[in-house]
Order: structure tokens, then C-alpha cells, then sequence
């Protein structure tokens, strides 16, 4: 991952910041620039997310690519955002512990280590909620 | 549109060519493919050439006009059109031969795939295949492709029960046709045990339930169907060709463990073919991991949502049973060298409505099924043949 | 066939775009043509999608459902295709988006070019480009893409004696073109010695010879034309699609300064359109680098071989010559995002016979041509368009 | 370039060895297993090229990529070699003394520096003819 790109999304990889179409009230993150149901006509501005969501599903990797800045085994899970979206994130939690249905909240840790430059990457992983 | 069929295939020894390169690979399929059509090279008129990501695997793009260099066409300067999807770019690219035989814009034309996957470590190959899903909001938080499709696993097994020994099912199956396939990259049977005892990795899927890193070249040739006895006394007539998009990104489906691009494309194909699904005698599905059998068989409307676990453990998508699945042995143990499955799944359907599948021919074949997946289902190409 | 016309057009603007991603910018192109269409994206049938190597600039593969998806197609699953060559991948993308209308199997098409260059270092992009030529036997013995077109063009001045001054005058004319378009990533107007005191690339060819590294997006819409007028007043109807390949390596060709591909391309373009060249009246030809326009002009038959450096030094190529070239300002002054350069041609062809081209407008445009190039020639698109 | 994909062409580019089709006698370098002209009809052999050619057409690359082996500018040319086939290649000679026509031949030299692993990759230039 270059630094241009990286750099670019800091806003809404550290600070969970998504948009919203304000003329359906669809919220997007991932962020969008198009409503994909009011089309043309759909109004977007940036929205920050509370950061409160449902694990969807996940899985535990066991094989891990090497960049990534987990100690052995970590989950990863399709997150639904209490304002509606899905995302993808990792879990800091016992891999035994995770499960459909879990409630997370969002942290802001080191996500991964880019081999040739050595630059470290933060964003947004979940953590459950006590 | 003018009737298509197909008049030629080729394809080679699917596994890790450590001594051949990329042209070397396609170059042989070529000629297979030719050779098997009884033609000329002098008689192409244009090609199409599926490849996911020779940019990475072997720094290489342009491989439309390479391939056709390399076949030995530069001279009479055929157009020739590499076209991607990532693991359906061979199924796409098909499908493009297809309409340009069947717009009257061209006549004889090659539908290839090729993909050169060992040149690079496991760890590179591993990152390439990643570009197949979304990038910025999947890969770069951690996910892998195994990964991701364990996220369907998971999420399927939840809702529909399925348990992990009738998942096992899809791997041995398709190991059993695949140890009855010349060309497989590991044509040996395995038992449930294989798979259970084998190393995990991403929860609940473990490495038999994972398709093999593969270097290989496939191709076929379609014509006009009128003009196809000139080369063959068994066309295969094309009755449907279909494609479908979704998000890139899993986490952006209707349904995790449904792949509405396979339902879309499933239903436009049977549309076209004016068939349903009990006049399918086989049909090759898109098993890059065994969960994607299961949701391709239900999406496709082969056995109702839910059910595959338990239609595949009780035999019904084997040899003999009630619709044979991946009778090459599917990515599994076929091998998977992503651009050119979709061409391999034409071919081994083609052979099975020829009749020369050998020990793992459908007794009395005549209408097959193609079903090729990019990514997590992000792109969907199904095509429907016939006997004439 | 059916007679396919353009019904939209739309372009991002041409540059360094540090702060937005891929998608961001190909939805920008998208909405700008369906604005110009005054459709609603719920119309579009399928779209395809020219780019060269996302794959090397931003790690991301399965482009076609990407870019659907974010243009909110999704939920639609409609067929998106990549196709790649090179720096043709965007004419070819608009090839096969007039095929697939031509056919009678799509309706209302998307041709789309993107690519996003700046998100990596000058050398990986440097090093991204040379898989456009071959990278086994050209780009690992230290062949560069200006390498490659300064080898065509001392053997062009040798064989012909064309001036350095003369083959400077291709760039001084393009930037005064592309000082008249708001799109242009350098819409400034130089001199000769500007071109001929800038650094030295690769003998003979200087800075002010090469396109630069750009971030774009461009987008045309297609339909039946007997559905244009649904849409738009001035449909554009596609007169002639054209492709042809070549070695891909510069070394087997049979003339080193000769685009074998442009001349069976045009050739072939001419024939389908009914056209002969001084029906034309303007044309975007491939200046990737000056020498490329020199050899573009005369393979296409606009001058006799030989004698483009001075047709161009004597001004028939500028706006009111014998034939404007490149009134966009071509690759050179405008950008050259290499997918999205295919399309942008056709955009400019449209606006130029629609009347649209403000102060750079040809005076009573009726018929165009676009001239695409992949890598020294390897893959070649000509389109023929005219006002209906 | 990765070592596997080098290591294969280590006889191609070591000793310039070709093929050639004994059906035309039409030889090839870079290497083709398959002849444009006979097709099917076509067999290939490897054959040995001598390594004599002529400079069909050259260039000074300037701005040279990091891991050309390459004190300073360096001449690339296309060369037509005396069995028939044209090759791209460097020619270790003066930029100023290169010129279109000039007798070349081929000796062993160092081309590149995997910049990542370090790796030497030796190969194929050529020099001036006396
Ligand atoms: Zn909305
Ligand atoms: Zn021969």
C-alpha cells in the first residue's frame, strides 16, 4: 500500500468516517460518493460513524498474510454498523470467543506493517462490548 | 444473432510447470485446440484471452496481442482481446467470442485462458489473488481469500445447519472425478478423514477445502453453427450465454451466503436456453473452495437453499447421481489457474456431450452447464450447451 | 448488425489527483456522460471497462464489478468486462461495448477507460508501463517505453531524414490544442525551443516528446441508433470499428518505423465506413510520444510514408490544415491516463462533430476517426464516427 | 524477475540459444516453439546463434531504471543477427561512436541487480567489431 493512498483514507480509516445520502438517509461505509438508490439525485455528506455495531460473520485466520500486525491467529468479521452499513474489520478478542450476533465497538489500532518501507498503518479494528 | 458452437478444444496439463513459461503454456492449448477442430491457424479470425493478473504474476499486461504473437498470428494481425475478472476472466472471455461470432462480426474465433501462478513465492501469489476482492476495504484490513470465503462458510453453516462433515463431501467428490481426469493437477481420491485432519485455515475451512495454486492454458474454438460441420461431425451448440455483476465487496451482498450474480446469471441463462434445470445433465461449478459448491448448486436452483450439504453428502452431485457436479474434478482437484477455468469448465463439458469423458462420463449427455466465479461473486458468467 | 450511435459523453479532468481514488474517479465520468445522455443509470444494459494495470498501480484486479458497483449498479447485476491492451484497452473497451449493441444482445452500453498513475513512485509506473511491451525479451535487458519509441524514431530519421525540428513540432502543436481544452493536464501552449532545450529522455526523443503520467476517467454512452433519439439531437453514429495485432515485441516487426497494426486498422476502418481518408476531418491518432504521431498520420494513410515531418512542420495537421490532428492536444498536452485515453478520443471526436469543441472546433465536422495504440504497436483500435 | 523465471531462460540468455525450424529453416531468437510460417507443419530444434549481428536501429536511454546494470547512460539497440532474427540488446561501446549499421557481437556480461533480493542476473550484451 503506497503512502498517497493511505494517506487519502486517514480520515475514515482512523475516525470512522463514512458519508450519508441525505435525500434517502442511506449511510455508507465503506464511504460512497453515489447513492446507489436515489442515483443523480442523491445528496452525500460526510458522517461520522458512531462506531457501535453486530458481528454479521466471521472467521479466524489461521495463515495470516505477513504485513498484518496480529500476534498469531486473528479474527476477522463482516461487521454491521448500528446506522445500517456493513464492514469488514478485525476482532482483538479470543478466537474462541467470537461468534455470530456479538456486539463490538470500534478502537484504533495498528492494522499493518508495509514490508518494503517499514511504514506502520493505523485504522479502525473492533473490540466486544463488555 | 446468428447460432454459435463450439468446434474445438484444448487444454493442458493443469499443475506447477517450473520449466515452462506463460506463452509456452498457452501456446500448447492453442494448438490443441486447433488440432482437435482439424483447422489451420490461417482460418482465425479473431481471439479473446481470459487472464486475471499476468501484470503481477509475471509483470506482463498486453497479453491479448502476446498470445496472438505467440500462436504465430502477428503477421495477419487478428484482433485479439484479453479481457479480466478475476477468476471469471476465462468465463468473460468466452462469453466475448460468442457475441462477436454471433454479431456476424467475426467467424472463427478463440476463446483462451491462461494463468502462470508459481513464478512468484506463495506470499506474492497469495497478495495477486487478494486484487480479486476489494482492496481497499477488504485486503487491507486483513482479509484473505480463504478468508473470506470461510466468512460465508461460517455464516451459511449458521443459518442452514450444514455440518462440516457434509461439507467434506464436495472435496472427496470432486477428488474421485479428478483421479478420472488426465489433465488434474492432484487426480488422486481423498476420504473425509483427508479433509477433517487437514490443516486449518480460516475457520471452519482447512486446506482441502481450499483449490491449489496452478499454472495453465485452456482453449476453445467457436464458429458460426452453420458453418461448423466443416471442421467437425460433433458441434456443440452454445444456448446460453450470461453474466452478471454484484459489489466487489462481500460485505456490501443482500445475503452473505447467497451469490445473487449466480442467481441472476443462473436464471437470464435458462431464460435464454428456454430450459430449466432438470434438462441439465452436468453442470461445472466454481468450487475455488467447497463452500462455494454448496451456495453454487443452490443458487443456480439445482437443490433448494439450505439443502446442498445434505444432496451432496447423499451422492446426488456425483458420478450417477441426481445432477453430476464438477464431473473434472472442479477446481479442487483439477487445479485452478484462475483465467483459464471458465475455458477448462467449456471444454470438460464439451467432452462430456461428445461422449469422450471416459471413466467419468454422464451416460447420455446432452445438456451441460458452465458456472464461473470472480472473487467472492462480484462477476458471474454461466453458459448453457447442447448437443446439436 | 445494428447501426450503434453515441448518445453521451463525459470526462474527468485530466491530471495528478492526489486526493481521489479510482472509483472516485471513473463515477465521476460515468455521471458526467449519463448527464449528457439525460438518462437515468437504471437504463444502462452492460458496461465495459478499459484499464491497463490497476492490477501494478493500485494492487486492485476484477475492475469491471468494481466499477459497476460503485456507479451504483450493483443491485442491478448488470454484465461489466474489463478489457486490456495496454494503452488501446480503452479502445477496445468502446470495440466491444459496439459489438455487444451491434448484436442485438445489449441495448444502452457503458465504454469506460480509468487509470490511476500517481499512486506509486515514478519507477514502479515507469516499470508498470513496460508490461506493455515484452518484458522477457525487451523490458529485463533494460528496454523503457521511451527506449522502445526513440528506436523507432532514429530509425524513421535515418531512413527518411526527417528533422529533429520538424518531429518537435508535433509537441509545439498539441500543447496549442490542448491549450484550448478544458480537460488538458498541461493546457499550456510552448516553443520549439521548449521541446528542444528540455531534458534528454532516450536519443533523440527529450522530455517534451513523451505524454506524462496522468489520473483519469472517461465514459461514452452507446445504443442502437434507432434508439438515439430517445436520449440526444445529435447522436453520433459509429461509422467503423476497427482492431488489429502485431508482434509484441518491437525487434519482429517487419519495419521498425511502420505500425503494421495501424495500417491494417485503418485499412480495415476505411473499408467497413465506405470511407477513403479526405473524408475525414479531424483525428485523434495515438502521440504517446511525438514519434508515434509521425508514424500514426502516415500508416493511416494522411501522408505518404516519409513525409509526416514536414505535412506536420508546415502546419496541415494544426486546427485549419489539411487534417487537424489531436485537437484535443493528444496524449501529450492533455494526459495520458493509459485506459482512459481510448474513450477520451471519442469524447473529443463527439464534441468536435456535435459542434462542441469551442475555440479548438473544427469548422463543419462531419466525419472522425480515432487512432489507439498498445504498447510500439502491438494492438491498434480505429474508429470511424460521423454526424448522422 | 523472479528466480524461477530467470533461471529457466539461463541458457537462452547465457549462450544466446535460439530455435530454429528445420521445416523452413527459419530461425528464432528470442526462442519460439512454435513457426509463424509451417504452423503445425513446423519442427523446432534449439539451435546455437554465433553471436555476430548488425545495429538495425539504437538509442541512449538517459534516465536509466534502477536496476539496469549500467554505469551512466547506456546504449540499447535492436540488433539483426546473421542467422536472421532481430533481438533487443545493450552494446557496450561509446553512446557517441553507436550509429545505425554498426557490426556487433555478443559477449557474456552482468545485466541487472534484483533490486529486492540482491539477486545478479548475467545475460547477453554486445560490443563493437573491430
Ligand atoms: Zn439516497
Ligand atoms: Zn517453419
Amino acid at each position: 500500500m503506497t503512502v498517497a493512498r493511505f494517506w487519502r483514507k486517514i480520515p475514515q480509516r482512523y475516525n470512522l468516517i463514512g458519508t450519508k445520502c441525505t435525500t434517502c438517509g442511506r449511510h455508507f461505509f465503506p464511504p460512497r460518493t453515489f447513492c446507489p438508490d436515489c442515483r443523480r439525485n442523491g445528496k452525500i455528506v460526510d458522517h461520522k460513524f458512531a462506531g457501535l455495531g453486530t458481528v454479521v460473520t466471521y472467521t479466524v485466520i489461521m495463515t495470516e498474510p505477513d504485513q498484518f500486525a496480529s500476534p498469531g491467529p486473528y479474527v476477522l468479521a463482516i461487521i454491521k454498523l448500528d446506522e445500517g452499513p456493513q464492514m469488514t474489520s478485525q476482532v482483538i478478542c479470543d478466537p474462541k470467543e467470537a461468534k455470530i450476533g456479538m456486539r463490538v465497538k470500534s478502537v484504533f489500532r495498528k492494522i499493518a506493517t508495509d514490508g518494503e518501507s517499514g511504514i506502520i498503518h493505523y485504522g479502525t479494528k473492533f473490540v466486544p462490548v463488555e | 444473432m446468428r447460432d454459435v458452437a463450439v468446434i474445438g478444444i484444448g487444454c493442458t496439463k493443469f499443475g506447477e510447470h517450473w520449466n515452462r513459461s506463460f506463452r509456452d503454456l498457452f501456446v500448447e492449448a492453442g494448438s490443441l485446440a486447433l488440432e482437435d477442430a482439424k483447422m489451420s491457424g490461417e482460418k482465425i479470425d479473431a481471439m479473446y484471452v481470459g487472464n486475471m493478473s499476468a501484470g503481477r504474476f509475471v509483470e506482463q499486461e498486453h497479453i491479448g496481442a502476446l498470445i496472438a504473437d505467440y500462436a504465430g498470428m502477428a503477421s495477419r494481425h487478428i484482433p485479439s482481446t484479453r479481457v479480466e475478472a478475476a477468476c471469471a476472466s476465462g468465463g468473460l472471455a468466452f462469453r466475448q467470442a460468442v457475441i462477436a461470432v454471433a454479431s456476424g462480426m467475426e467467424d472463427i474465433v478463440v476463446a483462451a485462458g491462461v494463468e502462470k501462478m508459481t513464478d512468484v513465492a506463495p506470499g506474492a501469489s497469495t497478495d495477486a489473488l487478494t486484487g480479486a476482492a476489494d482492496r481497499e476495504w477488504e485486503g487491507f484490513v486483513g482479509a484473505t481469500f480463504p478468508g473470506l470465503y470461510a466468512m460465508i462458510a461460517q455464516d451459511y453453516m449458521h443459518k442452514y445447519g450444514m455440518t462440516r462433515e457434509q461439507l467434506a463431501h464436495v472435496a472427496v467428490k470432486n477428488h474421485y472425478n479428478g483421479a478420472r481426469n488426465p489433465i488434474a493437477q492432484f487426480p488422486s481420491e481423498i476420504t473425509l478423514d483427508t479433509v477433517l485432519k487437514s490443516t486449518m485455515v480460516a475457520d471452519p475451512l482447512r486446506l482441502f477445502d481450499c483449490s491449489p495454486i496452478t499454472d495453465g492454458a485452456a482453449a476453445v474454438i467457436v464458429a458460426p453453427l452453420e458453418r461448423a460441420k466443416e471442421f467437425t461431425d460433433t458441434p456443440i451448440k452454445v444456448l446460453a450465454t450470461a453474466q452478471a455483476s454484484d459489489s466487489i465487496a462481500l460485505h456490501d451482498r443482500r445475503d452473505i451466503s447467497t451469490l445473487d450474480a449466480s442467481v441472476a446469471a443462473g436464471q437470464r441463462a435458462f431464460k435464454m436456453a428456454k430450459l430449466t434445470q432438470k434438462d441439465i445433465n452436468m453442470v461445472e461449478v466454481h468450487d475455488c473452495f467447497s463452500i462455494a459448491e454448496i451456495c453454487a448448486i443452490e443458487d443456480l436452483g439445482f437443490c433448494k437453499k439450505g439443502t446442498a450439504g445434505k444432496f451432496t453428502a447423499d451422492g446426488e452431485t456425483a458420478l450417477g447421481g441426481k445432477i453430476p457436479v464438477n464431473t473434472s474434478g472442479g477446481l479442487k482437484s483439477c487445479g485452478h489457474p484462475v483465467g483459464a477455468t471458465g475455458i477448462k469448465q467449456v471444454c470438460e463439458i464439451v467432452q462430456q456431450l461428445r461422449g469422450e469423458a471416459g471413466k467419468r462420463q454422464v451416460d447420455n449427455a446432452k445438456v451441460g452447464m458452465t458456472h464461473n466465479v470472480g472473487g467472492t461473486g462480484a462477476t458471474v458468467a454461466v453458459h448453457i450447451l447442447g448437443r446439436v
